[in-house]
């Protein structure tokens, strides 16, 4: 098995991760920071996932005869990420309205002009 | 035997009642929180007698605790629900009055859930539980500061969204990692099978959950939401947010790093970055004219010198930091009620705006220096046994580097007793302008601020019940072997 | 008669205070009377007794515990003697403020503190009594309002809370190494403590004594605080607060750690008795200079105090039964003559509606006389002058000094009491003496309960610097419980081969030789009364009130010192605390409000952190 | 003996201070080549004085004056007169340190009454004089009293007697030095005689004094010019074991004193402050540190 | 000189000392003034008469007038005269005090001295040498002897009369009378 294969997810995970604190980092629009951190929820969800995940794993349901339970995909990081996406949903919602909100009072979404609370 | 699943499972049913309430009357809704807590309150005072001898696993679903979701009321899971109950009674009943404006149903809603968010953080035994009931509290939380809608809690709130958001991703993220390692999420059974591995590969999780946590906790370089959104919230969402929020995230971390890692090697570094956190927290708040930002940076300061306490790990200095942590949560709730009146009469939060308020507001005044003398740690207020402990804890030690670390923390103490003291002479001694007639808060609101105040001289003058309530809750805390033993037997 | 009792009616005398003052006025001015003086009769039926008992109430397992011997009462009697003159003096001149509830209650709550803080058996409620103290003290310096006030009241109360946070520190750390607190206790253990364990208790507890006791380099709030305090309570803390400092120096040097540890605690001849002796010595010098540059007649009074703390110090340093008893005495003198003083500044600021600048005022003589008595007693104590009580104790003092071979200690306190000389005579001169101003033409002597208490003091200048055995037997009993061998004490004063005083004797001589001046002066000369402003001025009719030549009293002295006696103490403090505040100006900013930074702040914390615990100590 | 002592030295020491005071005018003329006036002058002044009709400003006016010159008084029962000393058992050089005081304050206090500007600006010179000379003076007597060791003046005279004067043997003669460089400033004649400075502030304290007050001020002056003189024998000369030795060292330093007052100008009191804290003090200051060292 | 008669002093010890110590207020208005250092000093020596110039009209008894008397001198004349204490005695030095001197046409200067103020002794001449002030002091201790030197009496005496003539010339005195002024 290749580095690749065996980490492709975990990589693949890192990456949304950083990709979504980068994109917080340096996007000064409230609506791309938001989506920042709805890519960077995505890239944890993507981590738990691939903890539990088994490649050609059986569904973790003693459905037949013979199947060794080491062979399946662990379920509760499934369970987990449902979750985790719920709150992430929840979380995604509220800011949004809370940008559109602050669009109508400041008239603007610029982070680097909404800077009346400061030291 | 009440079960303390009540305690989380009573408000939350109530905070979903609330929305129908309200269609029957809007006075009954606003009754709501008060039943609530009072309920949570009688329970965890009932509990509290039993769990100091032997704490209660509550298993549900009837499967032993690796396998379920169990819930821990140890003495310190009761003593904070005890403690999230009763500032949360006060401060409901507060809120009754205060509360006046804008969609205030919901508020309760919220409000209850974040008590309830507060209450299963520190009772469940679970860490992926720790972590949905840790965003019910701050999803609710975001939502109340915003509540006003005006410009500057809107932005504090979004803020804080951001930053609790990147905070909940990392601890999340720890969370994974220790499933991944341990493939168990039962804080005994990750705790029990802690030696187990390779101490290296496990301070990466421990890292990301303190970051995580340490968000919402109000450590020093991950703080920067707080004191936006503390003065930015109504005063009633201010006083729960730092009498509670930030004490239950520093809860949970510090239960990560006892009882689940074990992490001692770490302790230092938390040691200094309490005596850190203080030192900042005061000079920032030394420099402010804001009453409620003031209030805000103490509040990180406050922190500070919780962490500093309880990172030392000595039975001595957990107790102090539990202690202050109490007497924190009255005396900010208090400074916080106070400060919310004062703020509503004079219609401005600049601290030249209360001068001679302890004319037109005398009891509300006085409420407000009870609060800053407690906090300060004058005898014979609450802030001082609490003090006296944790001196006593830091000199214990007997090592140099800890009493100058003392020194430090006594100069941050300084600078708080500095402008909390200017602050009490704006409101007593200098004139006021414009107004200068007699008037009080409403009788609600000051019974809610008499409450706060009595137990704070209370407590103070008799501080015997919570110094043995602290002292078992600081022996759970620091003994893990005992911990793992009670939940896995 | 017990302690207990003691102190309930005098803390819950200050709540109940309050409450009837929300009924009735005269029904709290009664019973704040009747307080102050139920105690003071209290007090004196203590008189002699030694006990000490544990109270009902412990705290975090410590056991608390109150006592009472010589010692304490000697403090507790100035303390409560004290209140109840403020009291009396109080009634009219506190009359038409504002917030009077607030006031007497705050004021017998003090005391009560103050009261507490001796009686203490234990070092944990001495340190609550403390800092009950502190910061009810706090909430009546700024009564009068105004700028100053507040400065007065914010420097005092940052500067009582180092002291206080130092004495928590001393305290909880004998606390960990003997797990006791009861003094008595304490007193037998501390005998086998480390040298190094010994000298850390004793600076941090003499930081705390010597703040409030307002010695040289920690004595920058008194000015302020006493100056801008209403009268009757500037007389307080001029009289008993600021001595609690030296309550707390006697508890720690002799009760606590005794001879044998105080004498092993020295490098040559830097110990601690001579440094101490020594910050006295530049305390008395210093504030005498500067009491000379103030043109206020409180201020005035209040440098005194800085400068009479100096010889207290002197005396107790010294340790020698003579010295110790002088410094005693002067305590309890001091208390006397500074509360005189200030009732009587505090009658000339209430008829002359608020004048405290002594170049404004003058010829006050013949519309108040009783104040000018007063006045002239006080500064003869404060000076010194033979016959009233300071001179006994300043002499007590000088004599040990010398004595005992520290003649250059005895010269700063000579040479402080010359400065007081020079300060004292401005105070009497620019507000009695001289021309009468215009606008004091009508001033109305002082009412009769505010001459009571400057009557009464009056009388005991004169009674303990005539007869001054009276108050030396129980000065000499305090010696004696703080292990000093007693001092050979009579009704006339002190008897002894270096150097007899027989205060009587001088007293006889000066009458009989005052009564034949007097009587050649009536019998020979012939005399009419003119009028005061009829005075020689190169033939000029001095238009009357139309000027005023006190101003600048001492300018050619000022030209002399004023360079080298600035308070560069206070300025250096004053430099420090503004330094604080440009300090957490620039902290805040790390606070930029763009959320991006405070992300950042995140993610740069997670790295600090895995960096840190690699490199503090790898697995 | 001791009784009638008590009683006559007062009257000696006033008797021999106004002579003195007469000898010095005398003196003094002699010195400027005037003939001057008889030595009773100021006896007769004194009479004159008493029999006019004087202008009282208060009672302070008058008790002033009474305590000045009672004070003066008693002091001089305080120092040893060859032998005699009636009243040194009951205090030392503390005592007649402190009673020192006594003359000048009710001098201040009573001119202080009368509301002239002269007068106020002479007690300030004076007071400004005195902590000028106070400072080198204190010097000086705690140099004798750490030297000898005792508090006590006869002490001082009768270990001189054993020891020979203290101006001849060594820590002390710098004292002794700095002691004399001070003695104008205390016995307040020229170069420091900016008290009463009759040209320019009208006689000072005394600008409101006439007829019965200034005679009794006079006396004052006079006796305080013969405790001055007594001090500085007692201290410095070995007092004497005869009151008339004693009275002949009195001269003597009188004449010394004349000798630079008929000599000098009149100093400014700043000029007088910065030459009483520069060189007697320095000198002082050695001679105390000498006599610490030395007598241990 | 009769000094040494001491039947006399022990008589009169009171009359002695007037007559030896005059302690004289100089008032310093004109030329003559000129004249008295010499007197005072070493050349004429007046203290071996016990003649001693004093700085304060309290402490004398004895007032030299010595030159013209403007107007606004007059005032502080009578001022310092009434500060002295009785027994006192005044001695107009030089022609102007007597009757104007030279300026007896000037409009500012007082003509007759002695309207305003009692005066024992004139000494005539402008300018007198100093020996006339000793001629004046001896005679000064004859009319002394005798009773005769009562200026301060008549001062008293004719108190209302005094004021009368001062206020008129200076429009007002801004002190209280010297003795009680009953109307007349």
């Amino acid at each position: 098995m290749s580095f690749l294969e065996s980490y492709a997810y975990y990589v693949g995970a890192f990456g949304l991760i950083l990709i979504g604190l980068l994109v917080i980092l340096v996007k000064r629009n409230l609506i791309k920071i938001i989506i920042g951190l709805s890519i960077l929820d995505t890239g944890v969800n993507l981590f738990l996932i691939s903890v539990g995940y088994l490649a050609s794993g059986t569904a973790p349901i003693f459905s037949r005869e013979g199947i060794d339970s080491g062979s399946m995909v662990d379920p509760v990081p499934q369970a987990l990420v449902l979750t985790a996406i719920v709150i992430g949903v929840a979380v995604l919602a509220l800011a949004l309205g809370l940008a559109v909100r602050l669009y109508q009072n400041y008239g603007t979404l610029d982070m680097r002009k909404i800077k009346e609370l400061k030291w | 035997m009440v079960s303390p699943v009540l305690l989380i499972a009573v408000p939350l049913g109530l905070a979903f009642l609330v929305p129908l309430i309200s269609l029957v009357s809007r006075r009954a809704a606003m009754l709501v929180p008060v039943v609530a807590c009072l309920f949570n309150l009688v329970v965890a005072i009932t509990l509290m007698p039993g769990v100091l001898d032997q704490p209660v696993v509550e298993k549900i679903g009837g499967f032993p605790p690796p396998f379920c979701i169990n819930l821990y009321a140890g003495p310190v899971g009761v003593l904070f629900a005890a403690l999230i109950a009763l500032a949360g009674l006060g401060i409901a009943v507060y809120a009754m009055a205060y509360i006046r404006t804008g969609p205030v149903d919901r508020y309760h809603l919220l409000y209850l859930l974040l008590l309830v968010g507060a209450t299963g953080v520190v009772l469940t035994g679970d860490v992926f539980n720790l972590f949905v009931f840790f965003e019910i509290l701050c999803i609710s939380s975001y939502a109340l500061v915003a509540y006003m809608g005006n410009k500057s809690g809107l932005e504090a709130s979004v803020k804080y969204l951001i930053q609790g958001a990147v905070g909940s991703g990392l601890l999340l993220m720890g969370i994974g990692l220790l499933y991944g390692q341990f493939g168990t999420l039962n804080m005994a059974d990750i705790a029990n099978r802690m030696g187990s591995v390779n101490q290296v590969s496990v301070f990466v999780p421990l890292a990301l959950i303190i970051s995580g946590l340490g968000v919402e906790a109000a450590i020093f370089p991950l703080n920067a939401w707080l004191p936006d959104a503390h003065s930015s919230a109504p005063s009633s969402i201010s006083a729960i947010l730092s009498g509670i929020a930030i004490e239950v995230g520093l809860y949970a971390m510090v239960r990560m790093i006892f009882t689940v890692f074990g992490a001692t090697s770490i302790l230092m570094f938390m040691v200094f970055l309490g005596a850190l956190t203080l030192l900042l927290g005061e000079l920032c708040a030394f420099a402010q004219s804001n009453v409620k930002r003031m209030l805000a940076y103490s509040s990180i300061g406050q922190i500070g010198l919780i962490l500093f306490a309880l990172a030392m790990a000595t039975s001595y200095s957990v107790a102090g930091g539990l202690f202050q942590l109490l007497s924190h949560t009255l005396s900010k709730a208090l400074l916080f009620l106070a400060a919310g009146y004062m703020i509503y009469r004079s219609g401005s939060m600049e601290i030249s705006s209360l001068h001679g308020m302890g004319k037109r507001m005398p009891l509300t005044s006085l409420a407000f220096t009870i609060g800053a003398f407690s906090l300060v740690g004058l005898p014979p207020f609450v802030g001082f046994p609490s003090k006296f402990l944790i001196v006593r804890a830091a000199l214990a030690r007997q090592q140099s580097i800890f009493t100058i670390l003392l020194g430090f923390v006594l100069l941050g103490t300084l600078i708080e007793g500095a402008y909390f003291f200017r602050v009490v002479q704006a409101i007593y001694f200098k004139k006021g302008s414009g107004e200068t007639g007699r008037s009080y808060a409403p009788a609600v609101a000051l019974v809610s601020m008499f409450i706060f105040a009595a137990l704070i001289i209370f407590v103070g003058i008799y501080p015997q019940p919570v110094a043995d309530a602290v002292g078992s809750a600081a022996t759970e805390l620091l003994d893990r072997a005992e911990y793992v033993r009670s939940v896995l037997q | 008669m017990t302690v207990e009792l003691l102190l309930g009616v005098a803390l819950g005398g200050a709540l109940l205070t309050y409450v009837l003052g929300k009924i009735s006025p005269g029904l709290r001015n009664a019973f704040a009377l009747l307080n102050a003086l139920a105690l003071v009769v209290m007090i004196s039926l203590l008189y002699g007794q030694s006990f000490e008992r544990a109270l009902p109430l412990g705290f975090l397992g410590l056991e608390l515990s109150v006592r009472m011997n010589m010692l304490s009462w000697f403090f507790a009697v100035t303390i409560l003697g004290i209140g109840l003159l403020s009291v009396i003096y109080s009634l009219v001149y506190m009359r038409n403020k504002e917030r009077l509830d607030y006031y007497y209650a705050t004021l017998l709550f003090i005391n009560a503190s103050m009261l507490g803080t001796v009686v203490a058996g234990d070092l944990l409620s001495f340190f609550v009594f403390w800092e009950m103290m502190s910061w009810s003290t706090y909430l009546l310096i700024s009564l009068r309002g105004g700028s100053k006030a507040i400065f007065a009241g914010i420097k005092y109360i940052v500067m009582s809370l180092i002291g206080s946070l130092t004495m928590l520190v001393a305290i909880v750390s004998l606390y960990v190494s003997f797990d006791t607190l009861s003094i008595t206790e304490l007193a037998g253990h501390v005998q086998s403590t480390t040298m190094g364990q010994a000298l850390f208790v004793l600076v941090l507890f003499s930081v705390t004594f010597v703040i409030i006791n307002a010695l040289w380099p920690f004595h920058t709030w008194l000015p302020d605080a006493h100056a801008e305090a209403v009268s009757p309570f500037s007389a307080i803390l001029s009289a008993v607060l600021v001595r609690k400092g030296l309550y707390g120096l006697y508890l720690l040097m002799y009760a606590m750690l005794g001879f044998s540890m105080l004498g092993k605690l020295a490098w040559g001849a830097l110990s601690y008795s001579n440094v101490l002796a020594w910050i006295g010595a530049i305390t008395i010098v210093f504030a005498a200079f500067r009491a000379l540059m103030q043109n206020d007649s409180k201020r005035i009074l209040a440098w005194s105090t800085v400068g009479q703390g100096g010889y207290m110090v002197l005396g107790v340093s010294v340790a020698t039964n003579l010295g110790m008893a002088g410094g005693t005495f002067h305590i309890l003198n001091h208390c006397i003559y500074i509360a005189l003083l200030f009732f009587v500044a505090g009658a000339i600021e209430y008829r002359t509606g608020g004048i405290r600048d002594l170049d404004s005022l003058g010829g006050l003589i013949k519309r108040m006389p009783v104040a000018f008595v007063g006045g002239l007693v006080g500064i003869c104590g404060l000076i010194g002058v033979p016959l009233t009580n300071g001179f006994v104790s300043k002499w007590l003092i000088y004599k040990s000094l010398v004595l005992e071979g520290r003649p250059f200690l005895a010269f700063a306190a000579f040479l402080g009491t010359w400065g007081t000389i020079l300060y004292g005579y401005k105070f009497i001169h620019n507000i009695f003496l001289g021309q009468l101003p215009d606008r004091f033409r009508d001033v109305k002597g002082i009412p009769f309960t505010m001459a009571v208490p400057i009557v009464i003091l009056t009388v005991l200048i004169f009674l303990f610097g005539v007869l001054p055995g009276i108050p030396l037997s129980v000065v000499d009993q305090v010696g004696t419980y703080l292990g000093f061998e007693s001092l050979n004490v009579s009704i006339w004063g002190i008897p002894s081969e270096t150097g007899t005083l027989n205060v009587v004797n001088l007293l006889a001589a000066l009458a009989v030789a005052g009564f034949i001046v007097w009587l050649v002066l009536r019998a020979i000369g012939r005399s009419v009364s003119v009028d005061q402003d009829d005075t020689y001025a190169a033939g000029a009719a001095i238009p009357s009130g139309k000027y005023h030549y006190t101003v600048g009293f001492y300018s050619p002295l000022y030209r002399i010192v004023g360079p080298y006696v600035r308070d560069f103490v206070d300025a250096f403090f004053l430099k420090i605390a503004g330094w604080t505040g440009s300090v957490c100006g620039v902290t805040r900013k790390i606070y930029t409000g763009f959320v991006g930074n405070y992300v950042m702040y995140i993610i740069l914390f997670l790295a600090a952190l895995i960096f840190v615990q690699i490199a503090w100590s790898p697995w | 003996m001791h009784v009638v002592w008590l009683f006559l030295y007062p009257i000696v020491a006033l008797v021999v201070g106004v002579l003195f005071l007469g000898l010095s005018r005398k003196v003094m003329a002699r010195m400027h080549w005037r003939y001057g006036p008889p030595i009773l002058q100021p006896v007769i002044d004194i009479i004159r004085l008493f029999s006019q009709r004087s202008a009282s400003h208060g009672r302070l006016f008058d008790l002033g004056i009474v305590l000045s010159l009672a004070g003066s008084l008693i002091i001089v029962l305080f120092l040893p007169f060859g032998d005699v000393a009636p009243l040194s058992g009951s205090g030392g050089l503390l005592v007649i340190l402190y009673m020192m005081l006594l003359g000048p304050l009710g001098i201040a206090l009573s001119a202080g009454e009368s509301a002239n500007p002269n007068a106020s600006i002479g007690i300030s010179r004076k007071l400004m004089l005195a902590i000028g000379y106070e400072l080198p003076l204190l010097l000086v007597l705690l140099a004798f009293m750490s030297r000898y060791n005792t508090i006590s003046i006869v002490e001082v005279v009768r270990l001189q007697r054993a020891t020979g004067w203290s101006i001849a043997s060594f820590p002390l003669v710098v004292s002794g030095v700095a002691y004399l460089l001070i003695l104008p400033a205390i016995l307040a004649i020229r170069p420091f005689e900016l008290v009463q400075a009759p040209q320019e502030i009208s006689s000072g304290p005394m600008v409101e004094y006439g007829g019965s007050y200034l005679a009794l001020a006079k006396v004052q002056h006079a006796l305080s010019m013969f405790i001055g003189i007594s001090l500085s024998v007692n201290l410095l000369f070995g007092g004497a074991s005869h009151p008339l030795i004693f009275l002949l060292k009195m001269l003597v330093i009188l004449m010394l004193g004349l000798f630079v007052n008929a000599a000098f100008p009149r100093l400014r009191i700043e000029q007088a402050i910065r030459y009483l804290w520069r060189w007697p003090s320095l000198i002082g200051l050695v001679g105390l540190v000498l006599a610490v060292v030395i007598g241990r | 000189m009769d000094r040494n008669q001491l039947v006399k002093w022990l008589k009169a010890p009171a009359k002695m000392g007037h007559k030896y110590s005059l302690h004289a207020v100089y008032f310093c208005t004109g030329c003559g003034i000129i004249e008295v250092p010499p007197s005072i000093t070493a050349r004429w020596d007046a203290e071996r008469f016990g003649v001693l110039p004093t700085a304060t009209p309290r402490q004398a008894n004895l007032f030299l007038i010595t030159g013209y008397v403007s107007v606004k001198t007059l005032r502080a004349i009578i001022r310092t005269y009434e500060q002295m204490p009785e027994p006192k005695y005044t001695v107009g030095f030089g022609s102007c005090p007597i009757n104007g001197g030279m300026y007896w046409d000037s409009y500012n200067t007082i003509k007759h001295l002695d309207r305003y103020i009692p005066i024992d002794g004139w000494i005539a001449g402008c300018m007198p040498r100093p020996e006339a002030i000793f001629v004046a002091v001896t005679h000064l201790w004859t009319l002394i002897d005798k009773d005769m030197a009562d200026g301060y009496k008549r001062y008293r005496k004719h108190y209302a009369a005094y004021r009368a003539n001062q206020e008129k010339v200076l429009r007002g005195l801004d002190w209280p009378p010297l003795f009680p002024v009953e109307e007349q």
